[in-house]
């Protein structure tokens, strides 16, 4: 004869203002089976955990119903409670009356009602529940870091140097990222490359680090702890361990006019390539839709010039699966193409650019070596227009969110211009100057009075081109709307920062989930910031949202500790709700019959066969087994199971079927 | 007195919420007579928002609501796809029908007054009766006196106008309208 | 009389709609009191043994919700689910059961509002449906053999 | 083949030339185009200005009247008229009660179903696919193709995809043999209704547009709008005074191209009704 213990929580008022909570106590009290039921203001307290504690002893209590927030708030802590009364975690459940009731409801008989039936049904189950035990798994101590940005290099020195293995790939032929694209940086104006390049080089000479350019993540199974990760690395078309990178494949490569994704189109490469001078590591790769021999047949010039033979035609991508305990995702952002707004005259005109553009402009080893120089005819301009907001915060042909980088590093571009181009005139059309962030806002201020630079706020309307100059139609909205005409000779677009365009498949490929913007999703906004809702998979950097470096850095260490935590253990306790076969004494030994159908639903190949003997030691039965090591505890067996043999710990065919009868038996 | 804001009236009549609109002015900065108009289109966003009557008054008594030429081009880039030029269609409605048209439109709402007229008239626009009608109530006798003739030697204008047939059934679409507004 | 309020029980995945209706609580947004969760794994786990079962017990409707289409935490859970629901549907309509009182949907961890909506709409359709009696029937005329 | 036509007013007055080349071509490529019977006026800038209702009921009135005559398809040569006409159609198809209502005024049904086309998608649909053996006289010269707001704004009600560079009348003019030049003033308000009632903002509208097309080497503008025409054209006077220079670049209806192109004779085409004086860089046949 069970005895369980209902425990309803007010949450302060969050459910006691829309549900009569000493009324679901006394309900509670009333039900078969219940030997203690009480109400009290926050029983996740440690007055409120303490009376659990109590309770459980002084009544002996076999099972806890808590009727309070979610369980996915709070379960953990209740479970921790009762173990340390000494009754088994998995004896005690949670009636979600918050997120699923009094915050959904408004105050009623009805609301009152419902959280009653919650509360009973959960009691019904609870008297089915039996004591389980959680399940060791091994970590493997390696982990995976995805995107070879700021964001992943620093995330994989960090493990990397508490003395754990780091997998680092990235699907370019080098690491980088946007970082190692940009000039100088805010708000201090110190070169990028030259705080970027050290750790760089860092990575690679790292001992714990392997890098894999030029590859990305295929496949990944498994779960925390344990993952089984397959990568492709894509063919480079050389022999790493041969190239010594002297470069002379990439000075006597035929094919010279490929606009080069490193300068943003602005600048060309050739079609084997190193994507930038400082490039980790510095040995190039053949791009195979630009490379002459591989489109017509012939050229082969870099493996003539090879002075190591380490050019390989004939090589293929290679699938390399690793285990990892845990993986981090670093796969960055994205520039959105401003060619939704034709009113820009973006791709129409050569003089109107992306910010991403600019800063090669303006980096020392761009195209233009560092001058600001117009891609038209390379001319200085004496005024330039930078136009904020181009695609953020535009529902109607961009996207509706804050970029939140493009204020700061527009500021940026304008002090640059002006420390560049003395006698130049720069003009800002923005909406709000955002400069959240540590001497953000006194950097916009400094851009202002000292660099004299014009922030007009407005939108503008139109770019059109009239004898050589562009004309920028504007508006000065503090100036009653006064219409701006200006005659630039250079317009810089701060277009919007998005999603990467794989990002939304590789989330699926790991079963992380994503927002509609197609940036992954952190498992808790404000407390669980670097956790993916899947255990073992962390984030950094800009794949959640857009973020400046500072916060991109702080991210990345922050999902590293939290690899290196779960690294400082040796195996992992997990949940035991998985599937089992069921087992009964000679003659059946199982109502299983063997038809694996099980075997063949389960996503996991968890499932495997077990041959019971007699004692002569002849087969006389074959039956499924579960691996408890594999099984993830989807149940998808359950469902499928004829002879209903096989069954979940925790939400077995009987639980749910009482909960079921709980629910609907109201009256 | 009516005391509702005149930004519920325009989201009822247009299905335009004025509260949507965020200032980035980019309605003005593309309007072809921005320059020219007391309240621009952003700012007339910013005053109905406001839900001050004074302003409200403003902008019915203002000339920019008849300087528009709907020519949509703010509604085309408006981040938001605000319906400005729906927008300004009901407030010009409406400042004609409480009869506070700023005195500068005079001219452009004779002109339309006029069409009107001549259209009521045959049912058809005949451009001679409309100019001459135009003329009459502009006091603008003058302009244009060598136009006319140029035209009508070019074979653009007739004398007489054409009338369309049912005469009855298209005088009901004025009646109790727009005769009684005027009054 | 009264209005006839619909018992509407709804079967969701721990992952995905559950978390999502758990948004809708957090973003604070009303819905109709008749449907209450009851909490699985995953889609797939979903036995139809159990929506029988319900009508059974005296449901009118049944929501079954979870992850969308290649977003299962399990990875397939419930596509096994979408298909087993496919036949399922055939065997309503030999029961004689109206397929619309069966709520089949994908309800992500970001989609709050939607799971209100579908709460909602659900509740309506079964309002209009009107309760269902049929299995009572049956029952009571077993009980009238049982008692001769 | 029979397609319906609502000419409207300024196409019978002071812009009938355009009606006149769209019959000659429509004529030459065997399509016959009869006019809605008793049709009346679409209200334009002045009902929708003074009178929400009378900006619906007229166009409707002329719907209807083409439902009647069991037409299907309609085209409307001129912008503003079209621009009305498919408002009115957006409006009512998404208020049916409103419908209702000015049906009864009415006092005829009114399905609103009919297909409603502008002289750029006639065009396109039934005379270029024709070109190919009309085309006598090639206007090989440079010209830039004005749209103004009516054909291409606002893009949803209009469909149109290109609003801020439509190509439709650039690629007709290719088709005739013509060099359309890229030029930024395609789709700018050259002053609408105010040719009367506004006559220095017309100049200052209109003669940036003439100007811009100039500055691109344009020899000549090409319109499919009445208003954009008569203001170009006919309002040449206010805009030289806003230049303070001689403007004498033609402004020709893309009907009108085709017409010539199609070895048709000026007057055919109504060139002889034009304010600013016809010289194309091509030479025209002479009038019968």
């Amino acid at each position: 004869m069970s005895k369980i213990g209902v425990f309803i929580c007010h949450c302060g008022e969050n459910i006691s203002s829309t549900v009569d909570v000493v009324r679901v106590a006394e309900a509670a009290g009333e039900l078969e089976g219940v030997a203690f039921s009480t109400d009290y203001k926050y029983m996740c307290s440690d007055p409120g955990q303490t009376m659990i504690k109590q309770a459980i002893k002084e009544k002996g209590l076999t099972g806890v119903v808590v009727g309070s927030c979610s369980p996915r708030m709070h379960e953990p802590t209740f479970r921790k409670a009762c173990k340390e009364a000494g009754l088994n975690p998995f004896m005690c459940e949670m009636a979600n009356l918050r997120e699923h009731c009094s915050w959904v409801h408004d105050k009623s008989e009805a609301t009152t009602q419902k959280a009653i039936d919650l509360v009973r049904t959960l009691v019904e189950k609870v008297k089915l529940n039996k004591p389980l035990f959680s399940i060791k798994v091994p970590v493997t101590k390696t982990a995976l870091v995805i995107g070879g940005g700021i964001a992943g290099i620093q995330a994989s020195l960090d493990i990397a140097s508490a003395g754990h293995q780091v997998i680092l790939v990235e699907k370019d032929p080098s690491i980088g990222g946007h970082m190692s694209q940009l000039s100088e940086t805010f708000p201090t104006l110190d070169c990028s490359q030259c705080i970027l390049t050290p750790r760089m080089v860092e990575v690679a000479q790292h001992p714990n680090i392997k890098l894999l350019t030029y590859a990305e993540l295929e496949k990944l199974e498994g779960s925390i702890g344990s993952f089984k990760a397959t990568i492709r690395k894509k063919a480079k078309s050389i022999d790493e361990n041969l190239c010594n990178g002297c470069g002379t494949c990439t000075t006597k490569c035929p094919t010279k006019k490929i606009p080069s994704e490193f300068n943003t189109g602005l600048g060309m490469r050739t079609a084997i390539y190193v994507p930038f001078p400082q490039a980790v590591p510095n040995k190039p790769v053949i791009d195979k839709e630009n490379c002459s021999y591989y489109q017509k047949g012939k050229c082969k010039v870099c493996e003539k010039v090879c002075p190591t033979g380490a050019i390989r035609f004939d090589q293929e991508d290679e699938l390399v699966e690793i285990e990892v305990g845990a993986v981090v995702i670093a796969t960055g952002f994205d520039i959105m193409q401003p060619s939704g707004f034709p009113e820009y005259g973006y791709g129409k005109y050569k003089d109107v650019i992306t910010g991403l553009q600019f800063e090669r402009l303006a980096s020392a080893s761009g195209p233009t070596l560092g001058e600001i120089r117009r891609p038209s005819d390379g001319k200085i301009p004496e005024k330039i227009v930078f136009v904020a907001c181009a695609g953020s915060r535009d529902p109607a042909k961009g996207i509706p969110y804050c970029s939140k980088i493009c204020c700061m590093y527009t500021a940026k571009h304008a002090m640059l211009y002006q420390h560049k181009v003395h006698h130049g005139k720069s003009y800002i059309f923005y909406m709000d100057i955002r400069a959240a962030g540590k001497n953000y806002e006194e950097f916009v201020r400094r851009a202002i009075v000292e660099d004299e630079v014009n922030y007009i706020r407005g939108r503008v309307s139109k770019i059109y081109e009239e004898n050589g100059k562009l004309i920028v139609k504007g508006v000065d909205t503090l100036l009653s709307a006064k219409p701006v005409e200006i005659e630039a000779d250079m317009v810089v677009l701060a277009s919007a920062a998005v999603a990467n365009p794989g990002a939304e498949e590789l989330a699926q490929k790991m079963h992380v989930s994503y927002d509609s913007y197609s940036f992954f999703s952190e498992a808790h906004p404000k407390l669980k910031p670097v956790e993916t809702n899947t255990a073992g998979i962390f984030l950094a950097g800009a794949c959640q949202a857009p973020k400046d470096i500072p916060e991109t850095v702080a991210q990345a260490s922050g999902a590293a500790s939290k690899v290196i935590i779960l690294f400082s253990k040796d195996e992992l306790s997990r949940d035991p709700l998985i599937a089992v076969v069921n087992r009964s004494p000679a003659p059946v030994f199982s109502t299983c019959v063997g038809c694996f159908l099980c075997a063949s639903a389960c996503p996991y190949q968890a499932i495997g066969e077990e041959l019971i003997t007699n004692r002569q030691g002849k087969v006389i039965k074959k039956v499924a087994k579960v691996n408890p090591g594999l099984c993830q505890g989807c149940g998808t067996c359950v469902a499928f199971c004829r002879s209903k043999s096989i069954d979940i710990q925790g939400y077995s065919n009987e639980q749910m079927c009482a909960e079921v009868v709980a629910l609907l038996n109201n009256d | 007195m009516d005391t509702e804001d005149l930004s519920v009236k325009v989201r009822r009549e247009t299905g335009v919420n004025v509260r949507e609109c965020y200032q980035c002015g980019k309605c003005t900065a593309g309007c072809p007579v921005g320059e020219r108009m007391d309240l621009r289109p952003s700012v007339i966003m910013r005053m109905l928002q406001s839900g001050d009557y004074a302003s409200e008054e403003e902008i019915l008594r203002s000339n920019s609501i008849w300087l528009c030429l709907t020519c949509e081009t703010c509604y085309s880039r408006c981040p938001m796809e605000l319906d400005i030029p729906k927008v300004f269609d009901y407030l010009r409605e409406k400042s004609y029908a409480e009869g506070k048209v700023n005195h500068e439109a005079r001219d452009i709402v004779t002109f339309h007054k006029s069409f009107l007229n001549a259209v009521e008239r045959n049912g058809r626009l005949h451009e001679m009766s409309l100019i001459l009608d135009y003329k009459i109530h502009s006091g603008n006798f003058f302009q244009d006196v060598t136009l006319a003739p140029e035209m009508y030697s070019k074979g653009k204008l007739h004398l007489l106008p054409e009338r369309i047939k049912d005469r009855v059934g298209f005088a009901r679409l004025f009646k109790d309208q727009f005769k009684k507004r005027k009054s | 009389m009264t209005e006839f309020e619909p018992k509407i029980i709804a079967f969701v995945c721990n992952w995905c709609t559950y978390a999502g209706a758990d948004l809708t609580g957090t973003s604070r947004i009303k819905y109709a009191q008749n449907v209450k969760i009851i909490r699985f794994p995953c889609t797939g786990r979903i036995d139809f043994m159990l929506l029988l079962k319900s009508f059974g017990e005296g449901a009118d409707g049944i929501i079954v919700s979870g992850c969308h289409p290649n977003d299962c935490h399990y990875t397939s859970g419930n596509f096994h689910a979408r298909r087993r629901w496919i036949m399922f549907r055939g065997l309503l309509d030999l029961l004689g059961i109206d397929v619309r009182r069966i709520q089949y949907s994908w309800v992500s961890a970001a989609e709050g509002a939607k799971w209100a909506d579908i709460v909602n709409s659900t509740v309506n359709t079964i309002r209009e449906l009107g309760p269902y009696t049929e299995y009572e029937k049956v029952a009571g005329y077993l009980e009238k053999e049982a008692n001769q | 083949m029979k397609i319906g036509l609502y000419p409207g007013c300024s196409l019978t007055g002071s812009s009938r030339e355009y009606n006149e080349s769209l019959l000659a071509i429509a004529k030459e490529a065997g399509i016959e185009l009869c006019q809605i019977n008793d049709w009346n006026c679409c209200g334009a800038t002045a009902a929708h200005n003074l009178n929400k209702e009378l900006s619906l009921s007229l166009p409707a009135r002329n719907l209807a009247l083409a439902e009647l005559e069991g037409m299907n398809e309609l085209v409307v040569p001129c912008a503003a008229c079209f621009n009305r006409l498919v408002m009115t159609q957006h409006e009512l198809s998404e208020k049916n009660d409103l419908r209702k209502l000015i049906s009864d005024k009415l006092q005829l049904p009114l399905k609103n179903e009919i297909k409603i086309y502008n002289v750029l998608q006639f065009l396109e649909k039934h005379i270029v696919p024709r070109l190919g053996q009309l085309v006598k006289n090639p206007m090989a010269f440079d010209v830039a193709c004005y749209y103004g707001c009516l054909l291409v704004r606002p893009q949803n009600v209009m469909k149109s995809e290109r609003f801020e560079d439509p190509m439709t009348m650039d690629v007709i003019m290719q088709k005739l043999g013509a060099n359309a030049i890229d030029w930024p003033f395609k789709t700018e308000c050259c002053g609408a209704g105010f040719s009367v009632s506004k006559i220095e903002i017309v100049g200052e509208l209109s003669g940036k547009i003439v100007r811009n097309a100039v500055d691109h080497g344009a020899k000549a503008i090409v319109v499919a709008c009445p208003m954009c025409h008569s203001n170009l054209d006919m309002r040449r006077p206010a805009i030289d005074k806003y230049l303070n220079m001689k403007m004498d670049i033609p402004v020709i209806y893309i009907t009108q191209a085709i017409a010539l192109a199609m070895g048709l004779t000026p007057h055919q085409a109504g060139i002889q009704r034009h304010f600013v004086p016809v010289n194309l860089p091509v030479n025209l046949p002479v009038n019968r």
